[in-house]
């Protein structure tokens, strides 16, 4: 512990903290605009500067450490003169137009100058690039808002491993993106749209679907189905002024129906649907390995239900393809189940249903575009909103969201387990497959702590957990005695390790779950601004209580899971199935 | 029923009549309701432009009790293009104060303005001795009812009733919310019958001749004469008393230089015809005549081929620029939008598409302004840019 | 009783009484429909049209604030028509709006830009109006700043100077695209009848109308090491305060409120409250004295109803619109000027610092107040008496700049000197309270005994009622007061300035005969001020009252003459009450203005 | 190891020899993300310049994102995207330079060879490029073309030069 | 005593005090004066009771109600459709071309003010123009330029102030 003094208060505070940290412990907030917890630290943007005494110049509070008996004045004439300058400089190379700026109200420039209070500017500055790039299904890219934080940069190389914003040039021409003559749409982008969830101004954005929505909505010919993500009622309060963690499944519900919705339908129900299907998948290639080991199936088996993911592994890993699991994500099948299981069930005519999901995740509107998500030309899904989206939406239709009532999903595709609401978090999926696996394998309830896998929960990068399979049932003796090691990455730079390890041959897994934001999908690309650790772990803990809350715990247990295949599909991996739950993967270049 | 649809001249309004005394007398002597009965009869239709069935609106007026009503005459006549009520307050003053008067009989006012636009100033002095006249007459017949001369200053938005109102109390004429409509809730927050020069001087025809013979004139849906102030490129401007319902084409053979491009129907706040569309469009108010059927107050303006198109529409919007109140949000920024939009495409700045920007923006100010101002301005503006989308691009 | 209709908002019946218009029909199906102009303060206008509606049957859309409810009406806030119309208008709106949020007071807090923000206008295609007309913005007055490129012509502030102030400073001029808010020939604001009160400010929805902020200075005054800053705080700032910086409607945070002055670097933070217990000890003594010289020495030059004089606002009121009747007015300078005199006369020596070297800074809920601090009488101490004043708003916007985590603050006192308070003294800032304190002490100075109420609390002149009225009688008295005896002492209150207006009529007509009148200029009194946090409204004032009067019941002095510093300063300093000193030091006179 | 003045001999060699050779580099310098801009240095040496297929080469080799290398070569002016014509002209806007007419001079370069800063000619002979300061400010304003110093140049003489080259 | 006071005390004797004779009250001053000084609305407000600023505002809404100082004679030439279709703006120069002054400025010896305004109602005799309360139609230069003479005229002869 060190001593230093901050606004003439001694505190002690641990070296090797920031003095932006050790001013935050102990009550002085210190103006910040590129700094990002744990994300972002590279005091770029320099509005976090303070004065030390003894210093020449002003220091950058987020990546100046403490010193002992250091004197540090967070708020000094000198330092409020100078924030005001480079707040202005910022400004000046900036469009002034906040009010037509999507960003309005939630623009971290825009509350600076709230702190900040100029009054006219002095700077009128030329504008630098201004590239506006919408070849994305799911991003928007505006450069003449950019004020070169580099917050997305360090989300796109050092977080998710992609690499693809980088700065360019340099000096006043700089500008951020992918290469001068690289589109987004055509990069090795993975959609995971990380990079908009903490870009502060409005330079990135996800490309908004709410407008054909509306207007299929107001279409009344068409039937209009919309399912939601697990991880989506785990956060759309916030948008609503509800604090992090408060589930609103109900009053979503309401919402959604009142919306104009003919049929809510829950993305949850289809999560049981992938568990049975990818839990027979496993067992089956398991069974193979173990069984016939010159046969061609590949293990360890990943996940495949984060688009963000797929489309990495596609351009990175092509040769990896074949570890991933052949199902579609849930809200896939869910909409090929609605165009066929459903429309069949109502005698609706598939090409007058509309799908939309509503997902934590703008990776989804890129994913309802491949050509494998069609099915007799029509796509599965019709459009993605993320839940940012329908919170503007709900806004826009002068729902008084608070004091909505509670509502229901529809039936028959709106009843889930909990372990489809554990989707919504990094290692939910693994957990929820097990607990359905273990008890298909050996007709015992999964051997843990009230169905929780506790190594494989929390914000950790890589998680691990072994699971020895005892006295199985005859029919998977093959499987006695065997040590199920499985792994849970999120993030995609944690997939590229686990991926190298694969590609080396060294990986000891059987199954691995990989999810493309870090965090899982309760902190999508989708979800509500800010997104931080304290948030996520928040929301997480938001998913867990609704899983412990449920009736139903186990995917198997779901009736109307077993009425589908009973009705419809038949057995898992059954031809239907193969048809209509399960896909294909491209090789993509490399760049 | 008339079914004709060709132009047929009337002699009515300015008629010289010497019997008002007499028709005054006769009318008093019949009951309220009888009066308003041989009104509906008529189906006479407010000539002020929108049209209102004018029995119906004294009806309603009679029905609200209160001891205090008003009887209005609005001759605020701005509408571009529109001159008729002048001549008649001019030439036959005592059919419009006794069409007040027996107003004022029906529903119980006792009170009687005239709203005279400040242009008029002029006619003031000859229009105070009528009315003395009048009012003497009155007083003679013991029919308690007085008339006054309320002179206006100079805003076009004044001629919208409740704009009336809120400027005979000493406001700015800033047009009402409505409802309260003007026979519950009218001049100093009293019921009140507010009735356009024309549609008074009508009921002096209706009252004298009966409703019959009025009913008789025009076509369905619009019935009765009509006087059309016309202007622009004709051999003949002036003010013409003509049957409703005749189509354009005829009134363009009468009153067309032979060379007409399109006509102004309805002032600057209503619609341009192009000469592909005079054979189907009727003079009148709703209900399908032959194909368009126009509301008017009256104005009919002509062009020739010599006039741009971009030029009148920029003056109407200018016009309308000016004369917009400025309360409420639709009408004060999307008039100067609409303005300094054709301007732009004009000049290149924009391109052709903005026009439909503005055509979306003319629906919105339609479904949204406040008052008719504000919400006829899509008449001209569609009409004309529909009609003659090429003269207003670069 | 009211007959019930009955009508659908986008499919969900609801039961309204007769004459409830769409948009509280709507608000009570749980139905949002955003507005712009309508304010519940205000009277309806119905002129930005951003809350049109459809109803079903109507070729036309309908405003939702002005359009009343009729039996089975069938209404949709949400159509495609709607949306667009609505999203178009806010277009409109933005196109004539100076729209550098980034540089303006009110970024954050603006109704406009939560509108935009919502219907998420993200092209503006219509040409930008701004640069084509000459906008002025007026900064004369020492209060108030109008930035008319911000104006969105919504009239709210014309609404609240004639309805809730009867001021008409502000008015509508011109018509069409020339149409503006302006005063009378487009002078600037202070030289007009304004009576600087911020009210308009209050009800502002977006930049146009902002206070005259002193932030930068107060800064430089805490930064110059060679002066010594003295910082005073009005009763109804820590009532209002927590609003602004993320806590609820009527919380108290005094003692946080004192630790973050503190923090800011204040070398002294004291209370305003303190000379408000100085006030009725002067004004209370001033009271009795012109009872006694009318009752007694039936003395013509002495007028009774005797005025309050705390509220600068309806002192500039008066002297604009009846400046006959400035005898009426206590001649007791309001507890912010008297502490600004004190600080540079008995703190200085207290203190032994050169009162050259003192800035004496105030927190206010008013507007008005800066401009009382400018007033040229301002200067007893041989200084400008208070130097800055800064509104509710300002100060935390500097503990925001300051980076203090205000929550986390640990709650501190005053400083002492002039920093004791007794609950006379908080209810200051309700209206009311200053009637209340007053009665209190000098029922007590006059009979020996507590005034009859229970607890102290009078609540007839408690309320939002525009004007109160109460009346005590006064038996027994002490010796040297015998010819109050059986006198009823007649009081009456009143806030906000159309009210001010109602009673002053009334005293014009001789219809009333009330001794003592307490006039504040904002509804609700000084916690409804044009300085306090935005958005008011009815309910808002009513929390922040509830938490005045929670404040002063938890205080162990609740009399002003009580209060130990009060006792202190008379005996050192000033003498005794209507002492030569305090005349000089403590009370001032009045100057007619223009009425226009 | 592969030096640069082996690179720097083989300019006859064909399309997928250069690549070979930049390959070989890479593997050199064992791909790593460190040694960057060296491997950028023998790429502009062995090509003349780094085109877009390049740096696709570059990224793919050494596991990078394309968008990385570009963000690296971007920065520093040395490298160039565009191919080099035979002449660099390049022409000081130092202090001094700037100040003799410098500017008058880029805008008559640009005027008469019809490119901007940074282009080439489409016949491939003249690169135009600024320099800040070449320590020549007493021949002020200075142009170089390839290696040669050209002095106080001025607007007239520009045609004359370029048509010496030509 | 200002005579513009005891002129509005007369026309509030004639019309009376209330709200709704604000606007007769503003024309009798205006024909008198030809324009509303700030004096005069200070004294307007001042006889019916009225806030100053109400008085500014309702008089800046009507175009007939001057604010600032004209001339003698006001001039108000139609600019509506109609009458520029007609040759109006040949009028217009030739008015501006005698007086040598702009639309919206007054003659440096207050004789005459030039304005536009919107449609006088005189479409069929375009275009048209008010010199005061008195109209002009079917102008044509020539037309104008005596019209404007005999006015000059009256005014040498020292004409009052109606026409």
């Amino acid at each position: 512990m060190i001593n230093i003094t901050i606004n003439n208060k001694v505190i002690q505070v641990e070296e090797g903290t920031t003095i932006f940290e050790a001013a935050k412990q102990h009550g002085v907030l210190i103006p910040h605009f590129c700094y990002m917890e744990n994300v972002h630290q590279i005091g770029s943007c320099r509005i976090c500067v303070v004065e030390v005494e003894g210093g020449k110049t002003l220091m950058a509070s987020c990546v100046t450490e403490v010193k002992e008996g250091m004197i540090v004045h967070t708020n000094s004439e000198r330092v409020r003169d100078v924030r005001k300058v480079i707040y202005e400089l910022m400004l000046s190379d900036h469009p002034k137009e906040c009010l037509s700026c999507w960003r309005n109200q939630n623009c971290e420039l825009q509350d600076l100058g709230n702190l900040i209070q100029i009054s006219e500017f002095r700077y009128e500055g030329a504008k630098s690039k201004d590239i506006i790039d919408t070849s994305s299904p799911s991003i928007v890219r505006d450069s003449s808002k950019c004020i070169l934080c580099r917050r997305c940069v360090t989300v796109c190389n050092d977080i998710q491993g992609v690499g693809l914003m980088n700065p360019h040039h340099r000096g006043f021409s700089t500008f951020i993106g992918p290469s001068e003559d690289e589109l987004l749409g055509e990069s090795v982008c993975t959609n995971c749209v990380q990079c908009v969830l903490v870009c502060p101004v409005g330079a990135l954005k996800e490309k908004d679907s709410t407008a054909i929505v509306w207007e299929a909505l107001y279409d009344k010919t068409k039937t209009i189905v919309v399912q939601t993500a697990p991880a989506v009622r785990a956060a759309l309060g916030e948008v609503f002024g509800y604090e992090p963690g408060m589930l609103v499944t109900g009053k979503m519900a309401s919402a959604l129906h009142e919306l104009g919705f003919n049929y809510v339908f829950d993305t949850n129900f289809a999560a049981d649907l992938t568990i049975m299907e990818e839990g027979s998948e496993f067992l089956g290639r398991v069974k193979n390995a173990i069984t016939a080991p010159g046969k061609n199936d590949v293990l360890p088996m990943i996940t495949s239900c984060s688009p963000g993911w797929i489309k990495f592994i596609e351009h990175r890993y092509p040769d990896q393809l074949s570890n991933l699991s052949s199902c579609k994500s849930p809200h896939m099948m869910l909409g090929a189940l609605t165009k066929t299981y459903f429309a069949e069930k109502m005698n609706i005519d598939p090409a007058n249903i509309y799908v939309v999901s509503v997902m934590p995740c703008t990776a989804k509107k890129f994913e309802i575009t491949r050509p494998e998500m069609f099915n007799n030309g029509l796509a599965d899904v019709d459009a993605v909103i993320t839940t940012r989206e329908l919170g503007r939406m709900i806004k826009d239709a002068g729902i008084d969201f608070r004091n909505l009532p509670d509502g229901e999903f529809d039936s028959p595709l709106g009843l889930s387990s909990g372990a489809a609401d554990i989707f919504g978090t990094t290692g939910g999926v693994m957990e929820a497959a097990l607990r359905t696996v273990y008890e298909l394998v050996t007709g015992r309830e999964l051997p843990a702590n009230n169905l929780h896998i506790t190594p494989l929960e929390g914000l950790d990068r890589i998680k691990t957990a072994e699971l020895k399979i005892e006295n199985p049932l005859p029919e998977f003796s093959f499987l006695a005695e065997v040590t199920v090691k499985v792994a849970v990455t999120s993030g995609l730079l944690g997939a590229a390790e686990l991926l190298n390890e694969i590609k080396k041959g060294t990986s000891p897994y059987h199954f691995i779950e990989i999810m493309g934001c870090p965090g899982g999908c309760i902190s999508g690309g989708g979800q509500p601004r800010p997104v931080n650790d304290a948030i996520r772990t928040k929301r997480l803990e938001a998913i867990y209580r609704e899983d412990e809350g449920k009736l139903l715990r186990k995917s198997h247990e779901n009736q109307d899971i077993m009425m589908l295949y009973h009705d419809f599909l038949g057995v898992p991996l059954g031809h239907k199935s193969h048809e209509l739950l399960h896909t294909v993967y491209t090789r993509r270049s490399k760049n | 029923m008339t079914t004709s649809y060709q132009l047929k001249r009337a002699d009515f309004i300015f008629k010289y009549e010497n019997d008002w005394e007499k028709i005054l007398s006769k009318c008093i002597s019949r009951t309220p309701q009888e009066l308003i009965n041989e009104l509906i009869s008529s189906e006479l239709k407010g000539r002020g432009g929108a049209g209102f069935p004018t029995g119906l609106k004294w009806k309603l007026a009679a029905e609200v009790v209160d001891a205090t009503k008003y009887v209005i005459c609005n001759a605020d006549e701005g509408e571009p293009g529109t001159f008729k009520d002048r001549e008649i307050l001019s030439m036959v003053p005592y059919k419009v104060l006794t069409g007040m008067a027996v107003c004022g009989y029906v529903i119980g006012a006792k009170e009687g303005y005239i709203y005279l636009r400040g242009e008029y100033f002029f006619l003031q002095p000859e229009l105070n001795k009528a009315i003395r006249e009048f009012e003497y007459y009155c007083k003679g017949i013991n029919l308690d009812f007085t008339i006054r001369i309320f002179m206006g200053s100079g805003a076009y938005i004044c001629g919208e009733e409740t704009a009336l109102f809120e400027s005979m109390e000493g406001k700015r004429g800033e047009p009402r919310n409505k409802p309260p409509f003007p026979s519950s809730y009218g001049y100093m927050g009293k019921p009140t019958v507010i009735n356009n020069v024309e549609t008074l001087a009508h009921t002096y025809t209706i009252f004298k001749y009966g409703a019959k013979r009025f009913y008789d004139l025009g076509v369905q849906y619009s019935r009765g004469s009509k006087l059309f102030s016309v202007s622009g490129d004709t051999p003949k401007p002036g003010i013409y008393e003509l049957e409703l319902g005749m189509s354009l084409a005829d009134f363009v053979d009468e009153f067309g230089d032979g060379d007409t491009k399109a006509v102004q129907v309805g002032g600057a706040s209503g619609f341009l015809v192009p000469r592909k569309r005079f054979d189907e469009t009727a003079i009148g108010f709703q209900g399908k005549l032959t194909g368009i059927s126009l509301p008017t107050g009256g104005s009919m303006m002509l062009f020739n081929s010599s006039r741009s198109m971009f030029n009148v529409l920029d003056n109407y919007l200018e016009f309308f620029r000016e004369e917009s109140c400025g309360q409420c949000t639709p009408c004060r920024v999307g008039c100067q939008q609409l303005l300094m939009g054709i301007k732009a495409v004009k000049r290149g700045e924009k391109n052709a598409k903005y026009l439909d920007k503005l055509l979306r923006l003319t629906e919105t100010m339609k479904l949204t302004a406040k008052c008719g101002l504000g919400q006829s301005v899509a008449n001209s503006f569609s009409s004309i840019v529909e009609n003659f989308r090429e003269e207003m691009i670069y | 009783m009211v007959k019930k209709i009955k009508i659908s908002i986008n499919g969900i019946f609801v039961e309204v009484e007769d004459g409830t218009t769409i948009l509280d029909a709507a608000r009570k199906a749980g139905v949002i429909i955003p507005t712009l102009c309508f304010h519940k303060d205000l009277c309806i206008a119905g002129n930005c049209r951003v809350c049109v509606v459809e109803v079903a049957g109507q070729k036309r859309l309908a405003a939702a604030c002005a359009t009343p409810c009729e039996e089975e009406m069938e209404i949709f806030t949400n159509s495609l028509n709607v949306l667009h119309s609505r999203k178009q208008i806010i277009e409109l709106l933005l196109s004539e709006h100076n729209a550098d949020c980034t540089s303006c007071f009110k970024n954050g807090n603006c109704e406009l830009q939560k509108l935009a923000s919502d219907y998420k206008i993200l092209k503006q295609d219509f040409i930008r109006l701004v640069p084509f007309k000459n906008y002025t913005i007026d900064k004369y007055s020492p209060s108030i700043i109008k930035d008319d490129s911000k104006c969105i012509r919504c009239q709210r502030c014309v609404r609240t100077c004639a309805e809730l102030q009867g001021v008409n400073a502000l008015t509508v001029a011109y018509k069409g695209d020339l149409m503006k808010i302006t005063t009378f020939f487009e002078k600037p604001m202070n030289d007009v009848v304004c009576s600087t009160c911020g009210q308009c400010i209050n009800h502002c929805p977006t930049g146009a109308l902002v206070e005259r902020n002193y932030i930068e200075k107060v800064w430089d005054a805490i930064s110059d090491k060679t002066k010594h800053v003295v910082v005073q705080t009005a009763p109804a700032v820590r009532v209002g305060l927590g609003e602004e910086l993320g806590l609820g409607q009527g919380v108290r945070v005094t003692g946080k409120m004192v630790a973050a002055l503190k923090r800011l670097g204040f070398d002294a933070v004291m209370d305003t409250d303190f000379t408000a217990d100085l006030t009725i000890m002067e004004e209370g003594t001033e009271l009795l004295m012109r009872l006694k010289a009318v009752l007694v020495d039936h003395d013509p030059a002495v007028k009774l109803p005797m005025a309050t004089s705390c509220s600068p606002g309806w002192i500039k009121y008066i002297e604009h619109l009846f400046p006959d009747y400035l005898d009426h007015l206590s001649t007791c300078k309001s507890p912010q000027q008297m502490f600004g005199a004190l600080a540079k006369t008995y703190y200085a020596k207290a203190r032994n610092l050169d009162p050259e070297t003192i800035v004496s800074v105030s927190i206010m809920p008013c507007t008005a107040k800066k401009f009382e601090a400018a007033r040229p009488e301002m200067h007893d101490s041989g200084y400008r008496d208070v130097d800055y004043v800064l509104t509710t708003r300002e100060l935390a916007i500097m503990i925001k700049q300051a980076g203090i985590d205000f929550m986390k603050l640990d709650d501190m006192h005053f400083d002492r000197l002039m920093g004791e308070s007794t609950g006379a003294a908080v209810i200051f800032g309700a209206t009311g309270g200053v009637m209340e304190a007053a009665l209190r002490t000098v029922y007590e100075l006059v009979t020996g005994r507590d005034v009859p109420f229970e607890n102290l609390n009078i609540t007839p002149v408690r309320g939002m009622d525009g004007v109160k009225e109460a009346s005590i009688k006064i038996e027994n008295p002490l010796k040297e007061w015998a010819f109050l005896d059986g006198v009823e002492l007649k009081c009456a209150v009143a806030h906000g300035l159309v009210n001010a207006k109602k009673v002053m009529d009334s005293i014009i007509s001789g219809q009333a005969n009330y001794h003592f009148i307490e006039f504040m200029a904002c509804p609700g009194g000084c916690l409804g001020g044009g300085g306090q946090p935005i958005p008011t409204s009815p309910e808002i004032r009513l929390k922040r009252a509830k938490a005045i009067y929670a404040e002063d019941e938890g205080m162990p002095l609740r009399k002003s003459h009580q209060n130990p510093e009060i006792i202190k300063i008379y005996k050192d300093f000033l003498g005794k009450p209507l002492s030569e000193k305090s005349h000089h030091l403590l009370h001032t006179q009045y100057t007619a203005r223009k009425r226009y | 190891m592969i030096t640069k003045d082996e690179v720097c001999s083989v300019h006859t060699s064909t399309q997928k020899e250069k690549f070979d050779l930049l390959g070989n580099v890479i593997i050199d310098y064992d791909r790593k993300e460190s040694n960057l801009i060296q491997i950028l240095h023998m790429a502009q040496a062995i090509f003349g310049y780094v085109p877009a297929d390049v740096q696709y080469f570059i990224a793919d080799q050494m596991e990078l994102s394309i968008s990385k290398v570009n963000s690296v070569l971007t920065f520093y002016s040395f490298f160039s995207t565009q191919p080099k014509g035979k002449y660099t002209v390049s022409i000081c806007l130092g202090t001094a330079c700037y100040v003799r007419g410098g500017k008058e001079v880029l805008n008559k370069l640009k005027s008469v060879l019809g490119i901007d800063v940074g282009a080439t000619t489409e016949d491939k002979i003249f690169s135009l490029s600024v320099m800040r300061c070449i320590g020549a400010c007493g021949l002020a304003p200075a142009m170089t073309i390839n290696n040669k110093v050209y002095k106080q140049v001025n607007p007239n003489k520009i045609p004359r030069i370029l048509g010496m080259l030509k | 005593m200002n005579p513009v006071t005891d002129l509005i005390k007369s026309l509030a004797d004639q019309h009376g005090r209330s709200r709704h004779n604000l606007l007769p009250i503003l024309q009798g001053v205006v024909e008198q004066e030809k324009y509303l000084s700030e004096y005069s609305m200070i004294e307007i407000a001042r006889e019916l009771d009225l806030p100053a600023s109400e008085v500014y505002g309702t008089a800046t809404f009507y175009s007939f109600l001057e604010y600032k100082k004209m001339g003698r004679y006001i001039i108000r030439i139609c600019k509506t459709i109609t009458c520029s279709m007609k040759g109006k703006n040949q009028v217009l120069l030739a008015i501006q071309d005698m007086l040598k002054i702009g639309v919206g400025e007054t003659t440096p010896d207050g004789t005459f003010s030039l304005l536009q305004t919107n449609c006088l109602g005189f479409c069929h005799k375009a275009p048209a123009m008010l010199v005061n309360n008195e109209v002009f139609t079917d102008l044509t230069p020539e037309k104008v330029r005596e019209i404007l003479r005999m006015y000059m005229n009256k005014k040498k002869e020292g004409g009052s102030y109606d026409n």
